[in-house]
């Protein structure tokens, strides 16, 4: 039996990633469990901190409140850095991160408070989606991509479902989409820190 | 039934197409926004069945509904935190007119500061207004709640608000089942109250008044609304019928040998009873129908446990008194049997204590009351 | 719905019963009350015809009505209609608006309809009490009538072969068509009075018969007799009264008129035969000379006008002084020259003018014939009235006399006069052009219309009475004045007192009246 | 020449209400109603008009009211036209009666949404140019001049009245008009064509108010006469907000202190503010034949 697993998605205004988090709750919905996805914002505004939760399990009924300690957090943007992100993250849990892959530590990851006991998954999501033309305004449009991802490295979702969550939730550039976040369920890989340089491992 | 992850707002919207509205009116707020851009989106396709004005206020709003109603026709608006303050003399004059209006309130925080929370003083502070409150848990429970207020308040003339809490509740997407047309159809009747403004019946309604008049007024009032939990039973009786679910004015968990038992409104009860396996010997509460408030409800729920505490939870605060709910659960609660009579005079209406009155009232006995936890007395009965 | 707990059965606040039920009557400390004042017209006319609410009858097509207001004070509007002088014109308010009301015009068109529309009346003929009416012009015929409508028999006794006097024989026909006066004379008959004519009192109609067969003489024989021209020459043939001129002309005969004739005098039987003499065949140069100015003259000045257009020559501030005869007939008459100062007239120290003269009219003025009187006997109980008692004056004068007579008599005969008498306003002010509300009239768009009396009627203010206007009901905002029983009521459940009533009324004929009084 | 039956036409209107001796607010509906016919359904915001709709169980006309909130008659006015419609009666014309309060003030907001909409109703103030229900206090609508209870001696209002007509033409309603009791014929025929036309329709009617205006109970239709007279209070309609019509010109332009000497409302003021009372008055009066013309 599945315990309750608990998502915190970090974004900015109009990244799409209140969406992003609706997506994987659709797909995790399409996997028979349930799920709920919700957010807190203030007023609309573009660029700023937007924080999403995302909650699954085999109980219909759950808690009603913010995810305090995740089992993931899922970081849309690499520029977002501070101890926020991390924060609550449980121990054994998941980061995973939108950042460019590279042998260098990434300002992102330097960005990290030392001494977590997380594991940290990347996919270069703003490549994929730049590469698929799929953009919102000025920004790379990575929600699909992300939520790829994350049903790969969460291990709650098949691609399947992912595509069929994008499918219902995605309506604009469905196919380069659809795509994309099965680019994202493949790409995702795992970094490992080495000393202080990070190197990435395939799932 | 199909099943589909949907947020609060959704539901609420769903619900309201479905339930055959003639006219919607609405302002936007956050978090009500979304409800109101559904509707819309719903009329301007075509899909709404009935109308929907988009008017210059939230006061507008409700006084769009005040009139439509009276004119016999099924309204809903929607509303949050300050658009609710701002309607408050309708909210009022709307339970005095006996106009069966619905609206969604989705709980947000008063200013100032300003705040986007979900603060449940925005609707808890209307409840001396006559409206019916229902408080909803789950994006289920509001697509139900609505769907069931318009039988509601159209049967008993009274107006009906179905409080969300803002985001925990509107902005959250879940699994929701949404009913077959030919369920709704089983459900669903068409408004049958008659019109308050009626060229072949011309009357002229809520015109000046005397104190003694609106005190008959407000004791009808206050007696019709009583009968809520009733009509409720009734209503759900047929809504289990044709949709398996159904809701009680007051819903108990883990009440046998509970010994503390915590009792709340909206979006705080499931995450109280995803945590009751880990507390030892608590047991929980949640209000669905606050008003009419469900004293004897409460009383029975917690007669099945073996309280020696109870914690409620108040997601907001009516400063200089507590929590509202407290408040009204302590009053619920007190003279269960063991503490003094409660006697309480009525001069609802601004009616006069008259010396004969007081003396009437001092010196005679009261009548019979056991069952009753407060004894009223209508101060326009005595004479 | 389905199930068992049936829908409340709620009491709004609800008001389904009519206003009407509240009677704010009570909140009232003042109350409209219609009061009749008389109107400049009214005060104006000899007869006191109550002009203003005939016209109202007019303006609502009731001529039945209008009929019997009018005979009130005057049963025969198409006679006076047609000849009398109109003051009431003159007078009324509506002229300083724009044009006066045409009531002559509509007195006439009463008149007209009444003869149009009248019915012998059914029933045994009147036989109570007889009086003897001696003289058949207005004054005998308008007693006659007053008296026989209250039950009282009446013969009228005319010397004359015709009846009618002044109306037969002395105004012309162009002012009186005849048939008018035939029409009114066979109404009397029908309506059972009794005339002789050709019969003079003292004479055909021994004074002992009447003495024997009457109980009340009323004497109305009127002023037949011409002042003499007392200047040399006066008694020659070719000279001759007016009033003997007009009353042969009347009954047919031949005048034979030699030109030029000169009429002398100023009054209007000076006028009417200088226009009837134009009339004569063969004659087209008559002369009017008069003794003081134009603006001096007795005569009508519309007739003077009429005269003056259809010919007649005007020379004024001429005393006739002597006549020259040739073959004892006029040849020239010759006038001292005069000016009037102060109303009295002087001779001026200069030569007498000449005009040449075929026939000489003279119109000095009328008087009794006392000598015809002197037959009838002193021990019978005798009214008189008309020219015969104030001299020479108007038809409405003869008729108002005749009226009065009548009252009289039926005092002395102890009998009631008839419901509907006029009722006379002495001591009311009259109502002044000032005074009028014309701000809301709505007639005031309204011009002469004489070929529609209904229409004229309707341009009547109605000063001082209420002409139905409706402009109370309209402005009252308590729907308390209403259309009762054919006039304007004011319904006192609901009258609050404001008074908008009597403030907007156009002919002031309401007024606001403190306490409790019921408005009338 | 008017019929008996015409004078006492009271419209929708019953004998008995409780409005003030020589009342011009119950004048107005007399008269308007009986323009509109009983197909007309009242909504009646806070005004003097709360009180002479009757007491119930007693009403004051033969038509449908709904009393409802001072801030919101527009609004409850335009959801009972588009309930009716929804219940497939299209006929009944809705009828929002307000005072100046109600309209120039408090009522603003709705006013201007719903005139913004065009809603398909008849929007009617009667303006007694202060809060005359609650013992005239200065509303917007108060002239300058004026002495109120919320304005003393030796204050007065020193602001102009706000001109409604035109914030109303504004908003392109297809029609908006002036008229007054006195004028029963004007108000009638403006009435009569508004009940033609469907959309927003905006009426300003001048209702003088004797006990609060500090005149005579009978002086109402005359004060009404005199305030057009002399062109402070002009008849005029405007049709979709620009096409401005002068209804009714008068012969000759009265002195404004004609109107004003009548009014202990304005008593006691000086001269130079009597001065430039008229000289707004005739400016006002250029603005508007400037509109026309």
């Amino acid at each position: 039996m599945l315990e309750m697993t608990e998502f915190r998605f970090h974004g900015r205004g109009g990244q799409g990633i209140v969406l992003a988090a609706a997506v994987f709750a659709e797909a995790i919905f399409r996997e028979g469990l349930y799920a709920r996805a919700f957010s807190l914002f203030g007023a609309e505004r573009r660029g700023a901190p937007v924080t999403a939760f995302v909650r699954a399990g085999q109980e219909r009924l759950m808690p009603r409140c913010r995810v305090y300690r995740p089992d993931y957090v899922m970081v849309i943007d690499p520029t977002m850095t501070g101890t926020a992100i991390p924060a609550g993250l449980k121990e054994g849990g998941v980061l995973l991160v939108n950042d460019r892959e590279s042998e260098e530590e990434t300002p992102f990851l330097s960005s990290l408070p030392p001494g977590g006991s997380y594991r940290i998954y990347r996919v270069d999501a703003s490549a994929i989606a730049w590469k698929h033309h799929l953009t919102i305004g000025s920004f790379p449009a990575v929600n699909a991509i992300m939520v790829g991802a994350l049903a790969r490295v969460s291990g709650l979702a098949s691609l399947e479902s992912v595509r069929a969550a994008v499918e219902k939730r995605i309506t604009a550039r469905l196919e380069d989409n659809l795509q994309a976040a099965a680019e994202g369920y493949r790409q995702v890989k795992e970094v490992t820190a080495v000393g202080r340089n990070f190197q990435a491992r395939s799932l | 039934m199909p099943v589909e992850m949907i947020t609060g707002n959704r539901a609420a919207a769903l619900a309201v197409q479905q339930a055959g509205v003639d006219l919607v009116s609405a302002y936007p707020i956050t978090p009500q926004t979304a409800i109101v851009e559904d509707i819309a989106d719903f009329w301007a396709r075509g899909e709404l069945g009935g109308e929907f004005v988009s008017v210059e206020s939230e006061y507008a709003a409700l006084s769009y509904c005040c009139g439509a109603s009276a004119a016999g026709a099924r309204t809903f608006t929607a509303t949050s935190s300050h658009g609710l303050a701002f309607m408050h003399e309708m909210t009022h004059w709307i339970a005095g007119a006996r106009l069966p209006v619905v609206m969604a309130v989705v709980n947000r925080a008063l200013g100032a500061p300003w705040c986007l929370d979900p603060d449940q003083g925005d609707s808890l502070s209307q409840r001396d207004t006559g409206w019916i409150q229902l408080y909803c848990a789950s994006a289920q429970e509001i697509f139900d709640t609505i769907l069931q207020a318009f039988p509601l308040s159209e049967s008993l003339l009274l107006p009906c608000m179905v409080v969300l809490d803002g985001f925990y509740l509107s902005h959250t997407y879940e699994a929701v089942e949404l009913p077959e047309p030919e369920q709704v159809k089983r459900f669903v009747e068409p408004p049958r109250f008659a019109a308050q403004v009626d060229p072949l019946q011309p009357a002229n309604m809520h015109g000046l008044a005397s104190g003694e008049e609106v005190s008959r007024l407000v004791r009808e009032r206050h007696r019709d609304l009583q009968r809520v939990p009733a009509v409720l039973k009734e209503i759900n009786e047929r809504f289990a019928a044709i949709f398996g679910r159904r809701y009680a004015p007051a819903e108990g968990k883990a009440l046998e040998g509970a010994e503390t038992v915590v009792v709340t409104a909206g979006s705080i009860y499931e995450t109280v009873v995803s945590a009751l396996p880990g507390l030892d010997k608590t047991g929980m509460i949640r209000i669905k129908v606050f008003r009419p408030f469900p004293a004897e409800e409460l009383r029975s729920l917690l007669k099945k446990s073996e309280a020696r505490r109870i914690i409620v939870i108040d997601r907001n605060c009516s400063p200089g008194a507590g929590g509202i709910l407290a408040q009204e659960l302590k009053s619920a609660l007190y003279n269960d049997g063991s503490g003094p009579l409660v006697q309480n005079l009525l001069l609802a209406g601004g009616i006069d204590l008259s010396p004969q009155m007081l003396r009437q009232l001092v010196m005679e006995a009261p009548a019979d009351c056991s069952g009753d936890l407060i004894m009223e007395q209508w101060g326009v009965d005595l004479r | 719905m389905a199930g068992t707990s049936k829908p409340a059965v709620y009491k709004y606040s609800r008001g389904a019963q009519p206003g009407t039920a509240a009677r704010t009557g009570d909140w009232r400390f003042l109350t409209p009350n219609w009061i009749y004042r008389p109107s400049p017209c009214r005060i104006a006319c000899p007869l006191g015809s109550e002009i203003p609410a005939w016209l109202e009858a007019v303006k609502r097509e009731r001529f039945d009505e209008a009929w019997r207001i009018l005979r009130r004070s005057n049963p025969f509007p198409a006679i006076s209609g047609a000849v009398c002088f109109h003051p009431c014109t003159e007078n009324c308010n509506r002229g300083q608006l724009d044009e006066s009301i045409a009531i002559p015009e509509l007195e006439r068109a009463v008149g007209e309809w009444r003869q149009k529309h009248y019915r012998p009346p059914a029933g045994p003929p009147v036989t109570r009490g007889r009086v003897a009416v001696i003289g058949s012009g207005p004054a005998g015929l308008s007693c006659a009538y007053y008296l026989n409508r209250a039950g009282i028999g009446v013969t009228v006794f005319e010397r004359a072969p015709v009846c009618g006097g002044l109306l037969a024989l002395g105004i012309p026909q162009y002012r009186l068509p005849r048939a008018l006066l035939s029409r009114e004379l066979e109404m009397l008959k029908d309506d059972g009075i009794i005339f002789e004519t050709g019969v003079a009192a003292g004479g055909e109609l021994p004074l002992d018969r009447l003495n024997e067969e009457y109980d009340l003489l009323f004497l109305a024989v009127g002023a037949q007799k011409e002042r003499p021209l007392n200047i040399p020459g006066a008694e020659a043939a070719g000279v001759i009264s007016a009033y003997e001129f007009l009353r042969r002309v009347n009954l047919g005969e031949t005048v034979r008129l030699v030109e030029p004739v000169i009429v002398v005098g100023g009054g209007n039987a000076a006028v009417d035969a200088a226009r009837v003499a134009l009339l004569q065949e063969g004659i087209t140069r008559v002369s009017l000379v008069y003794r003081r100015t134009r603006k001096e003259m007795p005569a009508t000045a519309d007739e003077v006008d009429a005269a003056e257009k259809e010919g007649v020559q005007l020379y004024f501030n001429l005393s006739p002084q002597a006549l020259r005869l040739e073959e004892e007939r006029p040849a020239e008459i010759l006038f001292e020259q005069t000016e009037t100062a102060e109303g009295k007239i002087k001779v001026l120290p200069a030569p007498p003018r000449s005009f040449a003269c075929g026939t000489l009219i003279y119109a000095l003025g009328q008087q009794p014939d006392w000598e015809a009187l002197g037959r009838l006997s002193r021990e019978l109980t005798l009214f008189a009235g008309g020219d015969l008692v104030s001299g020479p004056s108007t038809v409405p004068a003869a008729i108002q006399a005749g009226r009065l007579a009548a009252a009289g008599i039926m005092e002395r005969l102890k009998r009631r006069p008839g419901t509907g008498e006029a009722q006379f306003l002495e001591g009311k002010p009259v109502v002044g052009f000032e005074e009028l509300n014309l701000a809301a009239l709505p007639s005031a768009h309204l011009t002469r219309r004489l070929s529609d009396p209904v229409a004229e009627a309707g341009r009547c203010i109605g000063c001082g009475t209420c002409s139905s206007c409706g402009l109370c009901a309209l402005y009252c905002p308590d729907l308390a004045v209403q259309w009762r029983r054919e006039r304007y009521d004011v319904n006192l459940d609901y009258c609050k007192g404001c008074g908008l009533c009597a403030r907007e009324c156009p002919a002031r004929a309401l007024v606001m009246k403190g306490g409790w009084e019921d408005a009338c | 020449m008017i019929t008996p039956e015409e004078a006492q036409n009271g419209g929708l209107l019953y004998a008995g209400h409780p409005a003030c001796p020589g009342c011009g607010a119950a004048l107005s509906v007399r008269y308007l109603t009986r323009a509109l016919g009983e197909k007309t359904a009242f909504v009646i915001t806070a005004s003097c008009w709360s009180i002479i709709a009757g007491l119930p169980p007693l009403t004051s006309l033969k038509c449908p009211i709904l009393h409802c909130t001072f801030p919101s008659a527009a609004a409850v006015g335009s959801g009972v036209k588009r309930g009716l419609v929804r219940k497939g009666d299209r006929e009944t014309n809705v009828l929002v009666l307000s005072g100046d309060g109600g309209t120039f003030d408090i009522g603003l907001q709705a006013l201007s949404g719903a005139a913004q909409r065009n809603e398909d109703i008849i929007f009617v103030c009667y303006d007694n140019e202060a809060y005359m229900n609650t013992g005239g206090q200065t509303s917007s609508a108060t002239p300058y001049g004026t002495r109120t209870a919320t304005a003393p001696f030796p204050l007065y209002q020193d602001r102009p009245k706000k001109d409604m007509i035109r914030i109303m033409a504004a908003h392109g309603i297809p029609y908006a008009a002036t008229a007054t009791v006195a004028f029963v014929d004007d108000m009638h025929r403006k009435f009569a064509a508004a009940r033609e036309i469907r959309g927003f329709r905006f009426f300003h009617l001048l209702s003088p108010c004797p006990p609060g205006w500090g005149a005579e109970p009978d002086e109402t239709i005359h004060l009404s006469r005199l305030a057009v007279e002399s062109c402070l209070f002009p008849l005029y309609e405007v049709r979709d907000g620009e096409h401005y019509t002068l209804t009714y010109r008068p012969a000759q332009k009265k002195p404004l202190e004609e109107y004003l000497k009548l009014q202990r409302r304005f008593h006691s003021l000086e001269k130079e503010q009597l001065e430039a009372m008229q000289r707004q008055l005739d400016l006002n009066w250029q603005k508007l034949l400037q509109l026309i013309n």
